[in-house]
């Protein structure tokens, strides 16, 4: 007895928050050599804003002025919630925007103290900052310190049927990871990527080479920080809450696994690494239902077989499961190679869009160009 | 006349951080590999007599904990040298994949704690969380009329003889000059002759071995859990950064620092600007961002060896903005 | 021909209680090839640093094409110019050798964040810029190297993609530090050939840290000669192979 | 016109689709509800033809933090779901009730995401009653995914006041901390203390109590100070000493900490290095009853010096509490840490309102519930639920550690009732 739309519906959602942050771990530790151990922060960052942006705005919308984090607002928040589709609609969105700006600007202001110094260094700085905005988060009033958040409108929550308002949030989570997965392949297969992969082979080679290592280093942490941002608030309108307590390091490191086992510098490994990492985590649940009452539990054993397969990872095949490829620009169609993995599907895409516009214009009795 | 508590806290931190934090700066400085599974040898060395006493029933003595304890320490810290970084650095890893690698070490050893506890919990009908081991110790001893915490003098004392015998070992004996030589210029140091496996290996028994010792001191401080150590990694590696990761001795000072921090600073903090008393790991954080603001220890852990204006980018737009008026 | 590019005037810098340049002052003519040579622990490599940025000298200042470059970071210093070459080669180990040369070239349009995903903006300067490097290599004769990952080249043809970083950045000075290091007789001559060669037809100018000096005096216009951080002698490669400091100099230093 | 025939005949098309589409959905969807109506009420018919005939089995989830912050009370309360399955079963079998229950238990390591999933894999398997998690901010996060799946969710554990929402499937065994406060507050003013710092967890639980300890307080007459520390630490030492700093500056006659077992043993061993704040009156809530650490020596003599007091939501003549605090310690070798009762009391419920349904069926179950709880009598007392689906009814005991034949042990001492506290 398995339900698989109901699995799918519990499941995609935390995987595709967990694969947009293996996606950007990837994009700042497998091309440009940042060890960022501090993801977590920035996925906070953009859980805080997008649950205090949905909120605040409900509540004054409607007219109520509780404090959001206040047990009024909370049942208050269950009656409203429902009550217009296009405001929780547009709040997701502007939610969302706002948590990749706050959450990269927040990336972009931790680069500057860590610009000149090595992976170490780096790793801690982030590390110790995702610890302090925990701290920091447990005393902000604002977002209710350390109650967090309760209430969050899910921007389905005016479809009554709970399978289809998972539905629609697990498509909204797919587009958006598609979306993320696509700008980020972008980004490294262009001559941007290849400046960022220089400069975690040889960061003193790449500014030799006119490469302004500092600032690329700091626009690739707004940009993957943002991304981060975007992530936390997907989980939070998933959840439909948020508190400092959830934003623990072991988050961090659990991304980490992911990438390292999936394949550093390369986007399919990071999402790969995510979906066996997530699909692990259920299969271990489930030894609990088989064997009852094992004498150790199988969680610390997912996790020593986590650990060991991190090393021989490195050991014996450093690239992770799916190994790095070569950035593709058009660059290699002059040796007479074919430059981009994807460029059939771009084409196919081309094509169907010539069609559809042919066939759109046809329709309201326009002449196609 | 009575020592105030936070004098007596500061010396103590001051005493379990420089035990945990020396050796971290010394296993980066020689192996260049940033322990994240530094935290795991101190639990280790916490828990170390607690398995002794609980698993004899007995109260052990100081003597036997501490050397059980370091033993312990060098073991788990020559063998993750032997087992994973030596392999990964004939690979010709990077910093960075060291790193990760002693990630991986750490969750691993991390859980096959939980799991050797949680047989030995069920096996000695005890709870072996959070628990304290039996030391022999009296609670205070009596010095010209003074009550002394033995507690705590035994800890001053352990790092007095630590660090002694650690200043002299790196100074006067032959493998401690090259442990010294293979962390200032590793390549240099392999021309002269020293075998490079050899020396990193002693270095690893005496940082893991240390870390453990630091556990022991903090067993007799507070009690201990498998996160004992993961909890006081970060202000570890905080003391660490102030020594630049590279400094025994500002290391030690670096632990006086978040230390004082930790218990004088936010005390003053609170008496004068209200600062909440919950806000105390913020400190230790903030002074670790700080130190990378104001002395960015340029070159350490694989930066960029020279300066590198960070100005310039945004004097650069100003100057562009001014061109174009 | 008569102003010079690079202008070095009273360059000092001290680590510590090391002087490793006192007051060192020199030119580099446009369009020649210039030695510089000295010693190890000379203050040669120190020299290229302060130039090309990675120091600020404690006093003295550096000039390029008449602007004043100390001061500015090294990617700043590439980009007006100046392509400098290490010792051992820096290449990009993981990347192939097509790769490592598309990096060369300097001010790249896709090189930036907003512009990178927009294929259309970049690709024609790509391909521009790839069918120079194609040419490059055949030069090299290494056609099939492109697909070679870097960290697996021979040392002639990392050297050889080394050089062609500052063609392809269109550099009008290039500082080459030690060049034939490492490399074959022969294959350094080809490799000293190939920079005159260059001089002549792409007008551009070389200032050459060099140990070979016998190698070095066959192509060189001009040479310096540095001794415990101070300008010892310059001249013609004839007149510094007679001046009787250098040779003690040497000798004293070996 | 001909140029326009085939353009219409399109949209003509399109538009019969979407419309068939949609009456069919409609029609379908009405039609479909009936038949799903049939469809459960023969499932429950089956389900209950079933009952008669064989045993069944029935499968309840359980989240416990087995690692992470919690995992030191975690791991006990693995012995109590143990204890209260194998009575709940106990008591099926006597009644002559053909049901078996099995826990499902999994380690949520006292986090929010890992909850979710822990409760989504219990979907998953069928399961719709989950006792735990632990954390407020677990219990919030699976909230959603609860109410959308009809699961329901029964913390032994969380007290957070913002999760007193009526109409969802969070119910909770515990009873709110406001209550608690008001006999914690009548507690200290019995002891002739009238101003006190409270020194508690900057989590939902500590910052909730100091400040309803706060209002019922100052009702009678009295002042408080909070001071929060942070949760996540190891140690301890720097704010016990800042404490000790605070209650000179402020002048205060006695300390009430709000803590949960490993941080408020911590805090009271450091405490008792230090001779001022041994002067002082000590008093507790229920976070850090049955710790292990306050029967150990320091920590037991500085008790006895400073006479701590503590409240917790049980009433002391409850013999079932005494038996089963019994068993638990032959057990285990000490005393049940704290919310054990909570949990025990948990399952059983848990379990009788599934046989009550007669369907493994979160609404019916839910429904069940209630109407269990308002008639059972627990270790944890009367267990029956406000509209919130909170423990309504809450006795509480004031409780100390006592010296008995040479050894300490936890005593309850007192009662509260009707404002009011009764030693004895």
């Amino acid at each position: 007895m398995f339900d698989i739309v109901s699995f799918l519906v519990s499941w995609f959602p935390i995987f595709s928050i967990y694969a947009i942050l293996a996606l950007c771990l990837n994009m700042e530790i497998g091309y440009t050599g940042m060890a960022n151990f501090g993801l977590v922060a920035f996925y906070a960052i953009g859980a805080f804003v997008a649950g205090y942006t949905s909120m605040t705005i409900f509540l004054s919308f409607y007219g109520y002025n509780y404090p959001i984090y206040s047990l009024d607002a909370i049942i208050t928040m269950g009656k409203i919630a429902g009550r217009t589709p296009w405001l929780n609609i547009s709040v997701f969105i502007l939610s969302l925007i706002l948590a990749f700006l706050v959450a990269g600007l927040a990336g972009y202001l931790v680069s500057f103290p860590t610009l000149r110094v090595g992976p170490a260094f780096l790793g801690i700085t982030i590390l110790s900052f995702g610890e302090m905005l925990r701290v920091f988060m447990k005393h902000f009033q604002p977002t209710g310190g350390s109650y967090g958040l309760l209430g969050i409108p899910h921007p389905f929550a005016w479809v009554s049927d709970p399978l289809i308002k998972n539905l629609l949030f697990v498509i909204v989570t797919l587009v958006i990871l598609i979306l993320v997965f696509i700008y980020f392949e972008l980004l490294a297969n262009s001559p941007y990527g290849r400046a960022l992969k220089s400069i975690r082979e040889d960061e003193i080679a790449s500014l030799c080479l006119g490469k302004p290592v500092p600032r690329i280093k700091a626009e690739l942490l707004f940009v993957a920080s943002g991304v981060s941002g975007i992530a936390g608030a997907l989980y939070v309108f998933y959840l439909g809450s948020v508190a400092p307590d959830m934003f623990v390091t072991a988050v961090t490191f659990e991304v980490w696994s992911m990438v390292i086992l999936g394949g550093r510098g390369n986007n399919m490994g990071a999402i790969l690494g995510a979906l066996i990492f997530s699909l692990l985590n259920r299969a271990t649940a489930i030894l609990n239902f088989i064997f009852l009452d094992l004498l150790i539990d199988p969680n610390y054993i997912r996790w020593m077989i986590t650990g060991i397969l991190i090393i021989i990872v490195l050991m014996y095949r450093p690239k992770g499961i799916l190994a790095e490829k070569t950035v593709k620009t058009d660059a290699w169609r002059i040796f007479g190679e074919a430059q981009r993995d994807w460029d059939r599907i771009t084409a196919m895409i081309q094509v169907a869009n010539r069609y559809l516009k042919r066939a759109f214009h046809w329709l309201i009795g326009r002449e196609t160009k | 006349m009575e020592v105030p508590r936070e004098l007596i806290n500061t010396t103590w931190y001051t005493c379990l951080y420089s035990l945990m934090a020396v050796p971290l700066t010394l296993s980066y400085r020689t192996s260049k590999v940033l322990n994240f599974a530094h935290g795991i040898y101190i639990t280790i060395g916490a828990y170390i007599p607690v398995f002794i006493s609980r698993g004899l029933g007995i109260s052990v003595s100081p003597i036997i904990a501490i050397l059980s304890s370091f033993t312990a320490g060098a073991i788990l810290a020559m063998v993750s040298h032997l087992a994973v970084f030596s392999p990964l650095i004939k690979r010709k890893a990077t910093p960075v994949t060291l790193m990760i690698a002693s990630m991986g070490l750490w969750i691993f050893i991390k859980y096959a704690l939980y799991a050797a506890l949680s047989i030995l919990q069920r096996s000695w009908m005890t709870q072996l969380t959070y628990t304290n081991p039996n030391i022999d110790i009296p609670s205070s001893i009596s010095f010209m009329g003074i009550e002394i915490n033995a507690r705590l003098l035994l800890t001053i004392l352990l790092v007095i003889v630590v660090f002694t015998l650690l200043t002299l070992f790196l100074m006067k004996t032959k493998t401690g000059m090259a442990i010294r030589a293979i962390a200032d210029n590793p390549e240099l140091a392999q021309l002269t002759g020293i075998s490079r496996e050899k020396t990193l290996l002693i270095a690893w028994a005496i940082s893991g071995g240390i870390a453990a010792i630091g556990g022991f001191a903090w067993s007799i401080f507070a009690y201990v859990s498998p996160e004992t150590g993961d909890n006081l990694i970060l202000q570890v590696f905080a003391c660490s950064v102030i020594g630049g990761l590279v400094s025994l001795s500002i290391t030690f000072i670096g632990a006086i620092i978040i230390s004082s921090a930790e218990n004088l600073l936010i005390i003053l903090l609170n008496r004068y600007f209200g600062v909440e008393l919950s806000f105390r790991p913020f400190l230790s954080f903030l002074i670790l961002l700080l130190t990378i603001l104001i002395r960015p220890p340029a070159g350490a852990g694989g930066g960029l060896p020279y300066r590198y204006k960070i100005t310039g980018y945004i004097s650069r737009l100003l100057r562009r903005r001014e061109e174009n008026v | 021909m008569t102003n010079p590019i690079l202008e070095v005037r009273n360059v000092s810098k001290r680590f510590g209680g090391v002087e490793a340049l006192r007051d060192v002052s020199l030119e580099v003519k446009r369009g020649s090839i210039t030695g510089l040579i000295g010693p190890n622990g000379s203050g040669k490599s120190t020299l290229f640093n302060v130039i090309t940025g990675f120091y600020k000298p404690d006093s003295g200042s550096v000039y390029f094409e008449g602007r004043r470059i100390d001061g500015l970071n090294p990617n700043e210093i590439y980009n007006i110019g100046i392509a400098r070459t290490f010792q051992i080669p820096r290449l990009f180990g993981s990347l192939t050798t097509l790769e490592n040369m598309m990096l060369s070239p300097r001010g790249q349009k896709g090189e930036s964040l907003l512009r990178a995903p927009l294929r259309k903006a970049w690709v024609n300067e790509e391909l521009q810029i790839a069918n120079e490097v194609k040419n490059l290599l055949k030069e090299f004769n290494m056609d099939g190297a492109y697909r070679m990952v870097a960290s697996s080249l021979s040392g002639g043809h990392v050297k050889m993609v080394e050089t062609s970083k500052g063609i392809l950045g269109r550099a009008k000075l290039i500082l080459l530090d030690e060049p034939t290091a490492g490399v074959h007789y022969a294959v350094g001559r080809s490799l000293f050939e190939y920079i005159s060669y260059l001089r002549k037809t792409a007008n551009l100018t070389f200032f050459i840290i060099e140990h070979r000096i016998d190698l070095l005096f066959d192509y060189v216009d001009y040479v310096y000669v540095l001794h415990m951080g101070r300008l010892l002698s310059q001249g013609t490669p004839e007149e510094v192979a007679s001046d009787p400091k250098v040779i003690e100099a040497y000798i004293g230093g070996a | 016109m001909s140029a326009q025939l085939p353009r219409l005949l399109v949209f003509l098309v399109i538009g019969l689709v979407i419309g068939a589409a949609a009456s069919y959905a409609y029609v379908n969807s009405t039609v479909s509800s009936t038949i799903n109506e049939l469809n459960s009420k023969i499932a429950q018919l089956q389900d209950q033809i079933k009952l008669l005939n064989q045993t069944i089995e029935y499968r309840i989830g359980v989240t416990l933090p087995l690692t992470g912050h919690l995992q030191d009370v975690g791991g006990q309360w693995r012995t109590v779901v143990d204890m209260a399955f194998e009575d709940l079963n106990k008591e099926m079998q006597k009644y002559g009730i053909r049901v078996k229950f099995t826990p499902v238990i999994l380690d949520d390591k006292t986090d929010a995401t890992q909850a979710l999933v822990n409760v989504q894999t219990f979907y998953q398997a069928g399961i719709k009653v989950v006792i735990g998690p632990a954390a407020s901010s677990q219990v919030k996060a699976v909230k959603n995914y609860a109410d959308d799946n009809k699961i329901v969710i029964i913390s032994p554990s969380s007290t957070a006041p913002t999760l007193a929402l009526p109409g969802d499937f969070i119910y909770r065994t515990v009873g709110s901390d406001a209550g608690q406060a008001k006999a914690l507050a009548a507690l200290v003013k019995s002891q002739g203390v009238s101003k006190v710092i409270v020194f508690h967890r900057n989590d939902e639980y500590g910052v909730a109590f100091e400040k309803f300890f706060e209002e019922e307080f100052k009702a009678l007459g009295g002042t408080s100070i909070g001071i929060p520390y942070d949760t996540t630490l190891e140690d301890y030492a720097s704010e016990v000493a800042q404490l000790s700093v605070r209650a000179r500056q402020e002048g205060v006659e006695g300390i009430v900490i709000i803590t949960f077992d490993t941080d408020g043993v911590n805090i009271l061993s450091h405490a008792s290095k230090d001779p001022y704040l041994a002067t002082l009156k000590w008093f507790s809530s229920e976070g850090i009853h049955g710790a292990r650490g306050l029967l150990e020596d320091p920590v037991a003599s500085f008790i006895q010096r400073t006479n701590l007091l503590g409240t917790r939501p049980l009433f002391k003549e409850n013999p079932l509490l005494h038996d089963f605090a019994a068993r638990y310690k032959a057990i285990r070798g000490h005393d049940p840490p704290v919310f054990s009762a909570n949990l025990y009391d948990a399952i059983i419920l848990a379990g009788w309102a599934i046989v009550r349904a007669g369907t493994y069926d979160g609404v019916a179950i839910s429904k069940a519930l209630v109407e269990v709880a308002r008639t059972y009598y627990g270790v944890s007392g009367l267990t029956m639920f406000d509209e919130n689906g909170d423990k309504l009814f809450q006795d509480y005991s004031v409780w100390t550690v006592k010296p008995v034949d040479g050894k300490y042990e936890y005593a309850d001492v007192g009662s509260y009732s009707g404002g009011t506290i009764t030693f004895g």
